[in-house]
């Protein structure tokens, strides 16, 4: 097992890792505020594991330059989709941080637990 | 321009770019005149792709004319036409219907915003049910998603709010689970395009990844979807939503993610994994069934109106899943039906709801005293979809669970269980709408309540119309049904 | 040894990770989300991702903390302790981790040049790129072409969670006063942000513009441009407070570059179809496909841009608009 | 018109008059009860006619929507579903004469719903008659216990409601839970519910099953009031009197016993069922009920309960009759069905008379009220006898050849039952006709005399029926020995 192997391993068990201290908090935590930060951990742990498959050894980022031949690239496509998924996490965020601003409005707490004690 | 081979791209395109546009039209009405006007174009366009894909065949199309599974694909058969259908006809349905309501519960200056989300909603819908990639589907499903977090968060009650952001939470958490299972069959095969995919996976030696992929997809989608046990979100949602809200959503929201369950399980997975048929039904079978039972006697002791009906809806999943996870033809073909014929009964349901609640402010069962003699059309078209929920034959209703028995039959030693099933739980269905049905015509009216009148005509009209279609589709269910029966077949020839 | 460097890094990511989610002081939680945002930054850079290294820096980091202060300051910053279902968390997310830790027994091991992911599409985008796009990025050509479909869809999630926050925010919150809008004059009573602010803000505004304009050659594009910019506006407004922002850029300005930015790319969409190719197809916008292609691009990633800037600076306002206001 | 249209008419006829008599209600009354009118005469028209056709032995037949393979609306009038149209048509119009009396008489509310839902429950009868196949039968089944649900729970009060709840649940479950399944099972295994003659099960299903799905299929057939499924019919007698009397004597009751007969003689074949001796129970079912019910009949208090226990006993001879199996027991059958209609019908009336006339509706306060209403006590007395089965009344006929069919069998079950019941009938009619001559009132009521004209008058000409049914029961018996016809 060489070194790179059991690097490849460590970034899927970080990727699990961060995924479970993420949805810890989602489903543990009664702070809606956090509550939402625990989603986005949560949500850029995918981000690491799309990113890890890309990496190829001894490769760059795939930007081809003129006049240079063999060059080994990254694959570019996973990049793709998760400048993608970045855009939906951040859109997802704000729009759960607009309802917490209105429920801490109208309720005058941001704890689940109170919110429901209160209706 | 050949209008007909871009229509698969104009389904999606048509209502999503008329969305900016929509928030521009700040005067008073004519946001709703345009999103109306957008939606029922959708509407046709989903009618000429049915009638293009009656006969089985599909119809595919290269987004910027790149090859799959270099570029995106869009294909529509005859499954995603029947979906479509149901789609684009709520959302058409649901505006024509919902300016007296939306103006009742929403204000002048939030209306272009709100109406703006509609159009994203039924674009985000529409284009995930015309896409034949996996990581596009996500896309499409987040702009749903996202945008539908938007109309229920205009329910004018404060609840609406926790609601609305625990259906966010699950909601995503449901769209990364599918994220993940996405990416660990893309790690595998290399692909995202879901016939491409269907191709390659058999030929992966190394198993462990897409099993955990199936699993995260088929968990991700259910919570989408609202399948028991992960259906907590819906309740509170459709509840507090505004009224016309929840008839577009409750027609069709869930269903699609259930249709992308489908779509992954039978062209992705099935026949290329060993034994997943069997695992397949092992698993979505006991849901199903739990659902059906458990949600429907949530609903026979619920006290509001709207909740009463969300529990019901939850039972009818189940339906839809039973029939699925039968793996055969007549199952298959019996859940397409089924969500066909569901949005109509549950449509038109909640569209006679919003009648109600144009004039109770209240929606308590025991609140609605005296509605039969102060709406009576609200209240004959309300009887009539719950027969069509219920099952009674002669309503559209009956012809999807006609076939579910059928297939139940097929399916061995268990079939008569399974009809058990089926009997009981539309039991459960006969005792919570006539509960309804009693409070609507024989509990004394509240005292000192002002007279009241019928909903307005715009909100009635298209109720009725509804209602009626309940009763055509259950005399004259040709149409739905061929396409339901070439959607089962195939399903079951990719999965072959 | 920059592979020890990773993982460092992933370390400290999982560090991070826990301390933010036992920290009980909201700002904490914040500020460490931001250092996880750079740390996760840092990371995808080593892997080789800088486009998704530089998005991850600007909006991570950047857009998502400001928007996080926003709201902190218009709730609470402290979190009420309480036990609860720790077991039934515990037990799910334990599950979760047991699960993708089975699953990654079978993977094709970290730059693995065989791993299957490696051979089917992507190579054929890293041949095909100089073919028939003819722009160095390979993922720039991805994202606005050969994938161009999802990123019109990337749009219209922004644009959604832009008329998504004004729409939750649109109601009036219970007091209202024009006064108290004056009250808030940012840092202008600071010397040492508002020199070392004022020096910067021509520099990032630059800087975006060259992300802009030059993704098609080096890391960037019209997303990153526009986060970038949006950061830009957004610490001017916290110099010299919201107002002034608003005055140099009006809210209804914002909106429109929203819309406009959507309908731009729709419009390259649709005027495609309208000249004979697939919706999106930019080969038929001019005569020579390549040419099409680099036309399509650019106008693409300007509206993106647009786009982008625009919805994030809605948003920053609906928030700070409605802190002055409550 | 040929035929076929004359069948879908038929069924349309009562759905146009519903929503004439929704529209005309909000204008007056009495055009309301003109349209009741106009739809009730129409109607016989269209039924009667098709009569002299059936009489030749034609048999018209139409199909309207194939829903799905093998699944389909269709109607076929035969000889019983003729019979049962044309009674039920005929019945309503008179019906139609004495409901109008008796609303106005009691200034009941909401009398646009009732009659209009009165003719919704008309039009699922005429379907129930003319369907073609199981599942149309299954369709307006259904149907018919929906529209009549709003005329159960008529008064609105709250024991009405928990009544009307009791009806529905009954109903509507065991036509789900048993009738449904036991349908499903037939297209199952015969691929098709067409009513064809000779039965379409022969060689299909073996023993112990034959005797499941006939259970399946009686119990199933809630408006059969087969014991212990019988309890809606009781709490259905909280509706107005015309509601019992034409609907709970006449057409949704017969419309059970009617199901059963037709699927004992068109989807199992009575030479079938003969020799499966998985079938045998059913003899012994309804002897049960036909003694039980009438057991308990004696010791009701309220006229319209006893009425409604008399019913029950009385729906089981046919059930009885057609479970003999022989070819005269179904001819008795299907004029029992008649006969029992006609005297059923005018002992409601009576009932329903009393209550309007003096707000009675105990027994023990009918003492010596012949004097007070004596043509209505004679339409009651002839009503009863021909329960009992006395000549000259319409009971002699039917009890005559049930009797006949049951030595053809040597069902001495059936024999013993028959002669058995009788007597208890005899039990607890009398004594009330003893009361109600011979008696004097005991506490000085207030004064009151005969109903309204329009109620008497229906009771006399229903009374009069009874009787020339003893006379003139010819072409009945020709007509439904077609049914049989080269059979046993």
């Amino acid at each position: 097992m060489t070194f790179l192997e059991l690097l490849g391993y460590f970034n899927y068990w970080v990727f699990a890792i961060i995924l479970t201290v993420g949805l810890y908090a989602v489903i543990n935590k009664t702070n809606l505020i956090k509550k939402l930060i625990g989603l986005s951990i949560f949500q850029s742990a995918v981000f690491l594991m799309y990113i890890t498959m890309d990496k190829v050894e001894g490769g760059t980022a795939p930007i081809i330059q003129k006049g240079v031949e063999d060059q080994i690239f990254s694959n570019p496509l996973p990049q793709v989709l998760i400048l993608t998924a970045i855009v939906v996490g951040v859109s997802t965020l704000s729009l759960g941080l607009a309802m917490v601003v209105r429920i801490s409005e109208c309720y005058g707490t941001i704890e689940e637990n109170e919110i429901l004690d209160a209706d | 321009m050949d209008l007909l081979t871009h229509l698969p791209a104009l389904q999606v395109v048509v209502p999503m770019l008329s969305a900016p546009l929509i928030v521009l039209l700040q005067p008073r009405g004519l946001a709703w005149a345009g999103a109306t006007a957008v939606a029922v174009l959708s509407f046709a366009i989903a009618v000429a792709l049915a009638i293009a894909v009656l006969d089985g065949q599909t119809i595919e199309y290269a987004m910027g004319g790149w090859p799959a599974p270099y570029g995106i694909a869009l294909s529509v058969d005859a499954f995603s036409a029947l979906v479509l259908l149901v789609i684009t006809g709520a959302a058409a349905a649901a505006l024509l219907a919902a300016k007296p309501s939306i103006d009742q519960q929403i204000e002048v200056e939030r209306q272009p915003l709100f109406y703006s989300a509609w159009l994203l909603v039924l674009s985000g819908l529409v284009g995930i049910v015309v896409s034949a990639d996996a990581f596009n589907i996500f896309v499409f499903m987040e702009i749903s998603s996202l945008a539908s977090y938007i109309l229920i968060a205009g329910g004018p009650n404060r609840r609406a709010l926790p609601a609305v952001f625990k259906y966010l939470m699950m909601g995503t958490i449901g769209a990364t689970f599918y994220l993940i299972g996405v990416g660990l069959i893309y790690m595998m095969t290399g692909t995202l395009n879901l016939a491409d995919m269907e191709a390659r996976i058999g030929d992966v030696t190394d198993i462990n990844p897409i099993l955990v992929a199936a699993g995260f997809i088929t968990i991700g989608l259910a919570l989408k979807a609202a399948v028991f046990p992960l259906h907590v979100w819906v309740p509170n949602a459709y509840t507090h939503a505004p009224h016309m809200v929840t008839v577009f959503l409750a027609a069709c929201a869930t269903k699609v993610a259930l249709y992308v369950l489908i779509r992954f399980d039978y062209m992705v997975f099935q026949g290329k994994l060993d034994d997943h048929e069997i695992q397949f039904a092992m698993f979505v079978m006991p849901l199903a069934i739990l659902g059906i039972l458990i949600a429907s006697a949530v609903a026979m002791f619920e006290g509001h109106i709207k909740r009463l009906l969300a529990s019901s809806s939850i039972a009818q999943i189940g339906y839809i899943l039973l029939g699925v996870s039968f793996v055969s033809m007549a199952g298959l073909s019996a859940s397409a039906m089924h969500i066909f014929n569901h949005a109509l009964a549950k449509g038109g349901l909640f569209l006679a709801v919003a009648c109600l609640a144009y004039r109770y402010r209240d929606l308590r069962l025991n609140q609605l005293g005296g509605a039969s003699a102060r709406m009576p059309w609200t209240c004959a078209a309300f009887v009539v979809c719950g027969l069509s929920l219920i099952g009674v034959p002669g309503t559209a209703g009956f012809i999807s669970k006609w076939m579910l028995i059928g297939a139940a039959l097929e399916t061995g030693p268990w079939g008569w269980g399974l009809v058990a099933i089926i009997l009981i739980s539309s039991l459960m269905a006969v005792v919570y709408i006539w509960r309804i049905v009693e409070a609507l015509y024989f509990q004394a009216p509240i005292e000192g309540d002002a007279p009241m009148s019928e909903a307005p005509v715009q909100l009635l009209l298209v109720t009725g119309l509804v209602a009626l279609m309940n009763i055509y589709f259950g005399l004259f269910p040709h149409v739905p049904l061929e396409l339901a029966n070439s959607a089962a077949a195939l399903l079951l020839e990719g999965s072959r | 040894m920059i592979l020890i460097f990773g993982l460092f890094l992933l370390t400290l990511l999982v560090i991070t990770a826990i301390a933010i989610v036992r920290t009980e002081d909201l700002f904490v939680a914040v500020m460490l989300t931001s250092i996880f945002s750079l740390l996760m930054a840092a990371n995808f850079f080593i892997l080789d991702a800088a486009d998704v290294a530089l998005t991850e820096a600007a909006v991570g980091a950047g857009v998502t903390t400001v928007i996080f202060l926003c709201a902190l300051a218009l709730t609470d910053n402290k979190e009420k302790p309480r036990q609860g279902k720790g077991w039934l968390a515990f037990g799910t997310v334990g599950l979760l981790a047991l699960l993708i830790i089975y699953a990654s027994f079978d993977k094709p091991r970290l730059g693995d040049p065989d791993a299957p992911v490696h051979q089917h599409v992507a190579p054929w985008y890293i041949e095909k790129t100089s073919e028939y796009i003819d722009i160095p990025n390979v993922v720039t050509a991805i994202l606005s072409s050969f994938r161009g479909y999802d990123t019109l869809g990337e749009v219209f999630v922004v644009f959604t969670a832009c008329i998504g926050v004004l729409f939750i925010l649109g109601v009036s919150p219970r007091r209202q006063t024009r006064q108290v809008i004056e009250k808030n004059s940012g840092l202008r009573h600071h010397l040492i942000p508002q020199v070392v602010g004022r020096l910067l803000i021509p520099f990032i505004v630059l800087f975006g513009l060259y992300v802009q304009f030059h993704g098609e050659y080096g890391p960037g594009g019209g997303f990153q441009a526009g986060a970038i910019i949006a950061t830009g506006v957004i610490l001017y407004a916290l110099l010299e407070g919201e107002a002034e922002a608003l005055r140099a850029i009006p809210s209804r300005v914002l909106l429109g570059m929203v819309v406009g930015g959507a309908l731009l790319y729709g419009g390259v969409g649709v005027a495609c179809m309208f000249m004979g190719g697939a919706f999106l197809d930019y080969s038929v916008l001019a005569a020579d496909p390549i040419l099409g292609q680099h036309l399509g691009i650019l106008i693409i990633e300007a509206g993106v841009g647009m786009a982008v800037c625009g919805a994030l600076l809605t948003i920053f306002h609906a928030f700070a608009a409605r802190e002055i206001l409550s | 018109m040929t035929p076929e249209t004359a069948i879908l008419v038929a069924i349309g006829i009562p759905l146009v008059g519903a929503l004439a008599i929704a529209l005309a209600g909000r204008i007056s009354p009495n055009l309301r009860e003109a349209a009741t009118a106009v739809t009730s005469l129409s109607l016989i028209w269209v039924v009667w006619g098709l009569l002299p056709l059936l009489m030749d032995g034609g048999r018209p037949s139409v199909e309207v929507s194939q829903v799905m393979p093998g699944l389909s609306i269709a109607f076929a009038v035969e000889p019983l579903g003729m019979l049962f149209a044309a009674l039920a048509s005929g019945l309503w119009l008179i019906n139609s004469v004495y409901s109008v009396g008796y609303m106005r008489g009691n200034k009941e509310q909401n009398q646009t719903r009732f009659f209009a839902c009165f003719a919704l429950a008309l039009s699922a009868t005429i379907g129930v008659a003319f369907a073609g196949n199981l599942f149309t039968l299954f369709l307006f089944y259904e149907l018919l216990t929906l529209s009549t649900y709003p005329l159960v729970a008529h008064k609105g009060d709250a024991a009405t409601v928990r009544s009307a709840r009791i009806y529905l649940g009954v109903l509507l479950s065991t036509s789900i839970g048993l009738f449904l399944p036991a349908i499903i099972w037939t297209y199952s295994i015969a691929g098709t519910g067409d009513f064809t003659t000779g039965g379409i099960l022969a060689g299909k299903l073996n023993d112990p099953e034959i005797g499941l799905l006939l259970g399946l299929f009686v119990f199933g057939i809630g408006k059969a009031a087969m014991m212990p499924v019988h309890k809606w019919l009781p709490a259905a007698m909280v509706a107005p009197t015309p509601v019992s009397a034409l609907l709970h004597a006449v057409a949704v009751v017969k419309a059970g016993v009617f199901t059963i007969t037709k699927i004992i003689v068109y989807i199992f074949g009575i030479d079938f069922l003969f020799e499966a001796s998985s079938s045998q129970w059913l003899v012994y079912a309804a002897a049960f009920t036909i003694i039980t019910a009438s057991l308990v009949a004696l010791r009701q208090t309220n006229i319209k309960r006893l009425l409604a226990y008399s019913t029950i006993a009385q729906l089981s001879y046919v059930i009885m009759a057609a479970a003999i199996l022989k070819p005269l027991a179904e001819v008795g059958a299907a004029v029992h069905m008649v006969a029992h209609a006609f005297g059923k019908i005018t002992l409601f009336f009576a009932a329903g008379a009393i209550y309007v006339a003096s707000k009675k509706t105990e027994i023990h306060q009918l003492r010596g009220i012949g004097r007070r209403m004596p043509w209505t006590m004679a339409a009651f007395t002839i009503g009863s006898l021909s329960m009992i089965g006395v000549p000259p009344t319409a009971g002699f006929v039917s009890k005559w050849y049930i009797l006949a069919g049951a030595f053809q069998a040597n069902n001495l079950v059936a024999v013993f039952t028959i002669i058995a019941s009788t007597v208890l009938n005899a039990a607890y009619f009398l004594p009330i006709l003893y009361m109600v001559w011979f008696e004097r009132e005991k506490e000085a009521g207030k004064e009151h005399g005969e109903a309204p004209f329009l109620v008497v008058l229906a009771l006399c000409l229903t009374a009069l029926l009874t009787l020339a049914f003893f006379l003139f029961n010819g072409p009945v018996i020709d007509l439904e020995s077609q049914v049989v016809k080269g059979l046993g």
